[in-house]
């Protein structure tokens, strides 16, 4: 306990030295270019944006209670720390089933946040059956050469690498085909073309890789093995995606029960609409729940008393809490929460009719709600197929 | 009491949607809002309507109508629910010309109904002032003058304000945002000094505006009605509105049973999957339920029945019911298809909850329906 | 109309000689006796117990319009009509099923109210998967000899006879070897046990049979051909079960709106608990979209624009309306709604508990709710199997 | 903030659980029950439970007992939940003597606190006066009398009231119905001329009483607390009968996912089909959620932390949600013999629901929780 107060003074220490007040704001889109890159170079430096991952590999060596004392700090003062698809889950799994030569060409990079990485999964007509992917990668001499398409790539378009799942061997059973492969995108045979959404952004993009080329020693875990690879990372993806909402969500924003209030209203120090009272109760007593479930499912998962799965719970009840968090604030803010763009309407209301928008994909991606509730009878609950 | 439509009717559907699905499929919407059209709609739709009947059909034969009731403005709105066709009939013709229709003021009858029923005339409602619907909440003021009265105060989501040639303005005479006594509705051209309008875009595709009145004259022979007239305007416009959201989630129901159907998952189509279908059989439910209500307030209306009102509010609370299950299922059930703007699915459901927040959401008409109740 | 109006005042002068004020209080179950026996006998007689039904079947052979008028007038003053099993379920089924021989047998006795019929559908093993009935009936010169045993058949300790599915061929699919048969319940062979459930009464019985015996000419509809004619009567049930919810409440009690009102209390002409109020509205209004899409229903299938298995919607909403509005009285009474029996909570407290108990049997008899979503999912909406 | 069992407390839960297992199935409830059994539950279990250590477990070793928390008291009531045990654990333990317990009336704690611990004494908690849960809602007086207080009025819904040696009732010594100022806790002895107890006997089998106080004399040494005193009792009992919940909530939960293992429809089990699996998948996130509210909140008691109330209230709010949803899939999940009162899962479901009620249902917590929120 002792010298888990002394790390902690040394977080403050740092962060007194290295964050400024202007970025004390927590992740916003629009935070100063020059200060930003400064402050992510000096907690890239000491390991801090993987700081648990091994040294060697330009992690931050830390124990989890020195990682949990970080990241109270960080959050207490609003730092921005974006988290990129390349830490939360491409990370995990190379430390997992990586080669020693691929964990040294690649963690450093991902550690010092310098390479940034993209994730091809899903195709156009996959969806949700993975496993049926039919983008191919064909062995030629000591490289594959790739073809085929995917979509919901998030950050294509600035990525200098993708992970990603191919099929390499034809005639196997789907799950037994599959291979993961690390390729660079800038190269030729490689198109991306943003998709734009409901929300009017394009937050993800769609790749077509016309013979593009992939190093063979690039396959991460077993040749043919990558399903089992995969399902790891997707369990990743589920457990961090509902454990860090809190910082997808962006501190510095009104929350809702401010919005509420705003747009409601008190009265004798209640709020002014009884019903929306009790919505937005539940709502924080939904988010309570999640959290501390989460939380408790990290500790019997490394206690052993649990099996991954439990993740899936959390990833569709997350879905469930942000859309429910969004409808909300769509019906407190009422004809307000209509509007699109131009004149008429506050930039905040704007920004939440598209969050709003945008919160309708968190029940479909990283696996719908339907594959989770699938997962959880079958794995957590032993329902017979 | 029928809840289903007569022979005429049926005909008046299925030409209505012969005519939309030639000429006006949801991709004429999606080009309009694409390419920030300055109308937002098409006037020559809008001719058309008026040279098949539509916009004159529950108006008066002197007026140039032809004297039918709400049901048939009403299975004209379903009709435009299922292409999202962006013409202003709920502005235009169940609001602002219904407002002058259901007023006394004959004057204005005459000079306006004849207008609008040959597509000539575009009239705004111009009510709201707060974010929740809440049409009573009027701090907008009329001052009595000389010859008439002076307007101030700034009203939004006027829907098609912008192109408005007319606008129906409600404003109080006396009491305070809250009162229902005191509301008076007025008719002013939009382009009398002191009118500023500003067009503001809605997320569903949909023309509103700010409309300012900034010490607006109008007239004493400008006045239509108070509060009564208000409400029974509001009634008739929340039943069109609910028969037009019918026509949408119906549509929206319809290209996801397609879409079950049809897209494959784990070597079979998704559409054999039991938890889809137990939901697919909810969202028909509630759709069934809906068109029921809705159906059933179109005849209180016309059947000048003692429970409009009642029949409005139940109409509506469920047709938002029906609207935000048919709207989120049917992106669910699309995947990640169903969250792109490719896909028209999105369409239907960003204007299923613009429209179930239009004119009150659930919670707005669950308690007015129990007042009317009594409780 | 001029017809249907005399026809109105015909039903009222009926009303005012036969119905005295004591009855007028709704389906009661402590109506006095003699009173009650000479109006159902009063009513039998002008086959108004079974007012579509032909003349020469005991019934009263009128029209839609008077049927509507007569229903109308009698729910105006609060007559008590029973609607035992027989006449909305097999009497349908004979009409349209049924030999010659069998409806002059029949019929009579339904209209008339003199015999009481149950139905021998269900059975222990097969729950919602009906058509795997287990119950046999083996032909023994002109005898059926039947064995096995059914469950859930309400009126079976009262009943004369019993429409039951049996098995009739041992060697077919399972939906091709069951026949509809009727015979009678006093009988050697036959026995019947009630059924506690958790309400603590005995709505329902099971029935055992150990070579009872049918004539073979009381088979209903064609041999081996009684799934058809059973599906038929399913669908009768559904609809009539959800058209006539408002018989089968009572229509003397004391309204959930009345309910709600007095638990709750009012506060300036409004309902002192927001919540409760728009849960009441939302009852309410959910009641009145039922009724309606029941009555749109009938109109539709009468004009063949829909198939009978609309009924299934009204079957499943009409069970979540029923488990809604017990659920509001119970949320509304607090703990007054907790008691069992014995002193400290009024009568009507407890048969308002114990009503709440038994509207869970609703989305489970006559179908579940699975089956009923299953129906219009295949059947309505046309999704594939 | 510990949100798993230690060692120590699952050995605690492992030798309940055993001991429940052996001793009081939940056939030993039924007959109680069916026999209209006097008590309602029995002295001889309750003895033993005395000689476990249970009934002192969170007392100080001065009275008779072992020092632990509120999580040991909770463990055990989980596991009481699982078999439905009757004992007077809630009413006696958590409500009559934890008022006795955190009151700073140390000569009354000398006398009650081993009596209890030792399995021999019993006390029961007048609270209630309306059907729906308002702790502040008190008519019942104490007016001061020469030496103490005289107390008049009627209790409802008195938990194990019938067979209480005492009974810790709540008054008003100033103020009208509906204040928090007033409130003053008294420690009565069941047996003092004009206390009137009547038997009440609830759905799921429980027993309860109405408590008449027809002007009962009670001296100024038997004075417990006020309103905060109250707060903090019923915090800990709620969260000690939410716990109850989860134990009962994850026996039906169990058992219904038994009935999908094993019952075979149209030739599978019914577990295979999707639309049963995908509602197990939420009853089991409901269960789960409710568990997380319940040890966080037993954490903020033992810990002292300063959210106790806050968090009581979200782990009610919960636990009633999942025992209503898995209550109602219980039933509806095991289908016709569901209904039967020859299956337990009848008796899960009608305790799930009283327990729902009892101390207050999600909308009593929704709004606590919501204002001490500050909204």
């Amino acid at each position: 306990m002792a010298d888990l107060e002394s790390f902690r003074r040394e977080v403050r220490d740092f962060l007194a030295d290295n964050l400024p007040d202007e970025l004390r704001v927590g992740n916003r889109p629009d935070l100063p270019e020059e200060p930003l890159r400064k402050w992510t170079a000096a907690l890239a430096e000491r390991g801090w944006f993987t700081p648990e991952w091994p040294v060697e590999y330009g992690g931050g060596g830390l124990d989890r209670e020195q990682t949990a004392v970080l990241r109270g700090e960080l959050r207490a003062v609003r730092a921005p720390v974006e988290s990129p698809a390349g830490v939360r889950l491409l990370g995990a799994t190379l430390l997992e089933f990586g080669t020693e030569e691929q964990k040294r060409q690649h963690l450093p990079g991902v550690a010092r946040n310098a390479v940034r990485w993209c994730q091809g999964f899903s195709e156009p007509g996959s969806g949700s059956d993975l496993a049926s992917l039919q983008c191919r990668a064909d062995l030629d001499g000591d490289e594959y050469v790739i073809n085929g398409s995917k979509i919901w790539t998030s950050g294509a378009d600035e990525a200098d690498w993708i992970f990603c799942l191919v099929r390499t061997d034809f005639d196997a059973s789907k799950h037994r085909g599959i291979s993961l492969i690390l390729f660079e995108m800038d190269q030729p045979g490689i198109e991306v073309t943003p998709l734009e959404l409901i929300d009017g952004t394009a937050h993800f993009c769609q790749v077509f890789f016309d013979d593009a080329r992939a190093r063979a020693d690039q396959i991460v875990g077993p040749l043919h093995g990558g399903w089992t690879v995969a399902k790891r990372l997707l369990q990743h993806e589920r457990t961090t995606d509902s454990a860090t909402h809190g910082d997808i969500v962006g501190e510095s924003k009104e929350t809702i029960v401010e919005l509420v209030k705003r747009e409601v209203g008190m009265n004798n120090g209640v709020l002014a609409d009884a019903v929306l009272r009790e919505r937005l109760a539940a709502h924080e007593i939904d988010t309570r729940a999640l959290d501390l479930t989460m939380q408790r499912a990290v500790e019997e998962v490394s206690a052993g008393h649990r099996g991954r799965d439990i993740g899936s719970v959390g990833k569709f009840r997350w879905a469930d809490m942000m859309k429910a968090e969004h409808d909300l604030a769509m019906d407190a803010a009422g004809s307000g929460g209509l509007g699109w763009e131009g004149p008429g309407f506050e930039p905040a209301q704007l920004e939440r009719t598209r969050e709003w928008l945008f919160s309708r994909a968190h029940s479909i991606w990283g696996g719908t709600d339907e594959i989770q509730k699938n997962t959880i009878a079958k794995r957590v609950l032993g329902l017979p197929e | 009491m029928a809840l289903t439509l007569s022979e005429d009717q049926q005909l008046l559907r299925d030409s209505a949607r012969s005519f939309l699905d030639d000429k006006s499929p949801v991709s004429r919407m999606r080009a309009l809002r694409d390419e920030r059209d300055a109308t937002g709609f098409s006037r020559a739709v809008w001719k058309v309507m008026a040279d098949l009947g539509w916009l004159g059909i529950q108006l008066r034969a002197e007026h140039g109508g032809s004297g039918k009731g709400l049901r048939e403005v009403a299975v004209i709105m379903t009709e435009c629910g299922r292409v999202l066709a962006p013409e202003p009939v709920l502005s235009t013709l169940l609001l602002g010309a219904n407002a002058v229709r259901l007023s006394s003021n004959e004057a204005l009858k005459g000079d306006v109904l004849p207008a609008v029923a040959a597509g000539q005339r575009l009239i705004a409602f111009a009510l709201e002032e707060t974010g929740r619907f809440d049409p009573y909440a009027i701090n907008t003021a009329a001052v009595l003058t000389a010859d008439g009265y002076c307007i101030t105060g700034e009203k939004r989501y006027v829907l098609d304000g912008h192109t408005a040639d007319q606008i129906v303005v409600v404003a109080r005479t006396s009491g305070a945002a809250g009162d229902r006594d005191g509301l008076t509705l007025f008719f002013v051209d939009a382009d009398t000094d002191g009118v500023e309008i500003v067009r503001t875009t809605m997320m569903d595709g949909r023309n509103a505006a700010r409309v300012g009145f900034a010490g607006v004259d109008v007239g004493a022979d400008r006045l239509l009605g108070n509060a009564e007239l208000l409400d029974r305007v509001l009634d008739e416009a929340t039943l069109g509105l609910a028969a037009e959201m019918v026509g949408m989630a119906e549509e929206a129901f319809e290209r996801t049973l397609e879409h079950l159907k049809e897209r494959e998952q784990f070597g079979v189509k998704i559409g054999m999957f039991q938890a889809l279908r137990h939901r697919a059989a909810e969202m028909f439910a509630e759709l069934e339920f809906a068109r029921s209500l809705v159906l059933d307030g179109l005849s209180a209306v016309d059947e000048d029945r003692d429970d409009i009102s009642l029949s409005a509010s139940a109409a509506k609370t469920q047709a938002n019911k029906a609207a935000r299950l048919i709207g989120a299922e049917a992106i669910q059930m699309h995947g990640g298809i169903g969250m792109t703007d490719e896909l028209d699915i999105g369409l239907f459901f960003k204007r299923l909850r613009a429209a179930d927040i239009t004119l009150g959401d659930a919670s707005y008409h669950l308690r007015r329906f129990a007042s009317l109740k009594g409780y």
